[in-house]
């Protein structure tokens, strides 16, 4: 594979963004396929230094879009339903990519410290003497700090509810494996079938790509566009 | 008795924070029209080259701040240690929210493709972007404040490099498909 | 590069004091006759009718205020400012120092989850609260002051309600512990 050479990245469409221009292609559904690959091969490798906990869920959901994408290109006599997440993704990856370049000029802008200042402290004329707002009492204190303190909720709750979202996809992903597993040989036509939403569909690449890597199953294809068989290796 | 232009500069001039058009309307007692009408025209006055004041403008509120100009001359004078230092990270997030602003959490989060709760309440602790509840629509939305646009050097948004285009980009509620949203939000 | 005009009215405006030619001279690193001439036509720029900002010279003093005809509109405001009942915001952010006094700006900051530095400076401008330098921390803290204690009808910050309790709540410490300043920095 071509060696990829990526360091630094804000978030799964940076990553994205750059192994597709790495390979100088335009942003097209045929570029996202050929760089899944990669990309998932980042996401395993940088996964647990690079990417904050809260944002990791944000990668797997790029990666099984990727999947769907690169799937429906190799195999499309299955029934995949609309065809739209080429489309979106291209779409939304071509408006980041906008504001990227935006965001480059505004960097600029910044660095050539062109500040405005206002002023700091109310022009009084005099000096301002004690000055308690009349009405406020001990006790309406007392009912504001609760209120603040109420207030912290979300944010504390924040990386339980971050992980949850983890685990969610992670969760998916094992549930497909175990199905794969327990029956020895199947095709991979009929996980399909059973997969409610498109979510599924695509959660069941990740994991079917995993147990292959993995070296759990082997996958057959006798002819291009014919359906996978699977079968656990030994 | 002062004409209306004169008491919305006497205010401008006093006041250590931005004045909104509502207050302005309120403190001298005038038409939302005329009002309207005198802010255009202080602006006009003073964002000209060679002036040491200007008039900044994010929505409906204004500031009166120095000129970009006279940064280090001023910096120096004041003893403020600003240096706009910023990560990629967050001039991504604060480039999305300058140009698009007012803009929904959802909205920054499917250009950027990333959850944006933590940045976001890094940005509103450093005063680089403010959070305001539109009760209309339920939910809440961010914009830059003038502490940003002092850094930009910039009097409004609207001066932005290529404003137009970047701020009117298509709606992208329809970029993600229902299933993956319910997949995000699961 | 600005011209001197433009330096001088950015000074004047900034700051809260009279500045001196001779200060100007130094702050501007420009020639005496040259800065003369700037502040002249300045003055002739700004004190003409119907300018809501005016030019003083007091001996050798130059200040920049409010045009005389304003002095009610800025009095008001300047009363309404200081004396009046606090934000939303003010009142939040005196609360948390009255309960957890001495406290830094960050962790004001981290706790309100927005930046607090005008809020501060209004508050310790009305005498509610004042700072410290903390020189082993190497950061200023903020208190409440004693005549805001007195007023409450207080001897002791321990005698606001449920102190003990709400002054160690959990939440708080959880916010303000380090995990959760790592969750930030990512």
């Amino acid at each position: 594979m071509h060696k990829i050479k990526i360091e630094q990245f804000e978030g799964p469409l940076d990553l994205l963004l750059q192994l597709i221009e790495e390979q100088k292609l335009e942003i097209t559904k045929v570029s996202l396929a050929s760089v899944t690959e990669q990309y998932i091969e980042i996401l395993n490798q940088s996964a647990q230094e690079q990417i904050p906990a809260a944002e990791l869920a944000d990668f797997l959901v790029v990666a099984a879009r990727l999947l769907l994408i690169k799937s429906r290109a190799l195999l499309p006599f299955l029934d995949w339903g609309e065809e739209e997440e080429g489309e979106e993704l291209t779409k939304q990856l071509k408006i980041y990519k906008e504001y990227l370049e935006a965001s480059k000029v505004i960097t600029a802008m910044v660095a050539k410290k062109h500040f405005s200042f206002s002023r700091q402290k109310l022009l009084t004329g005099n000096e301002i003497e004690f000055s308690p707002p009349p009405k406020l009492t001990k006790d309406k204190l007392a009912a504001t700090f609760l209120e603040v303190i109420r207030g912290l909720d979300p944010i504390l709750n924040l990386p339980t509810e971050v992980i949850r979202k983890t685990i969610n996809i992670q969760e998916k992903i094992s549930q497909i494996r175990k199905r794969i597993y327990q029956q020895a040989t199947t095709n991979f036509s009929e996980i399909l079938r059973e997969a409610e939403n498109k979510t599924e569909v695509i959660v069941s690449f990740l994991a079917l790509l995993e147990l292959i890597k993995q070296r759990v199953v082997s996958v057959r294809q006798d002819k291009v566009f014919e359906d996978i068989l699977i079968e656990k290796l030994g | 008795m002062s004409n209306l232009k004169s008491k919305i500069e006497s205010l401008l001039f006093i006041t250590n924070q931005p004045l909104s058009v509502k207050r302005l309307i309120s403190l001298t007692n005038s038409e939302k029209d005329k009002v309207q009408v005198a802010i255009d025209e202080l602006i006009t006055d003073y964002n000209q080259a060679e002036k040491g004041i200007a008039i900044q403008k994010i929505g409906d509120q204004i500031q009166m701040v120095t000129a970009a100009d006279n940064t280090k001359l001023v910096k120096d004078f004041i003893k403020e240690e600003t240096t706009g230092e910023l990560t990629k990270a967050s001039l991504e997030t604060l480039t999305i929210i300058a140009y698009r602003g007012p803009v929904s959490r959802a909205e920054l989060e499917q250009i950027r493709g990333v959850n944006c709760v933590v940045i976001l309440r890094n940005l509103l602790m450093r005063g680089l972007i403010e959070s305001k509840e539109d009760k209309k629509k339920m939910q809440t939305t961010y914009n830059i404040t003038f502490d940003f646009l002092k850094f930009l050097g910039l009097n409004q948004q609207s001066e932005l490099p290529d404003f137009e285009k970047l701020n009117s980009n298509e709606s992208l509620e329809k970029i993600l498909s229902p299933e993956m949203s319910a997949l995000e939000q699961s």
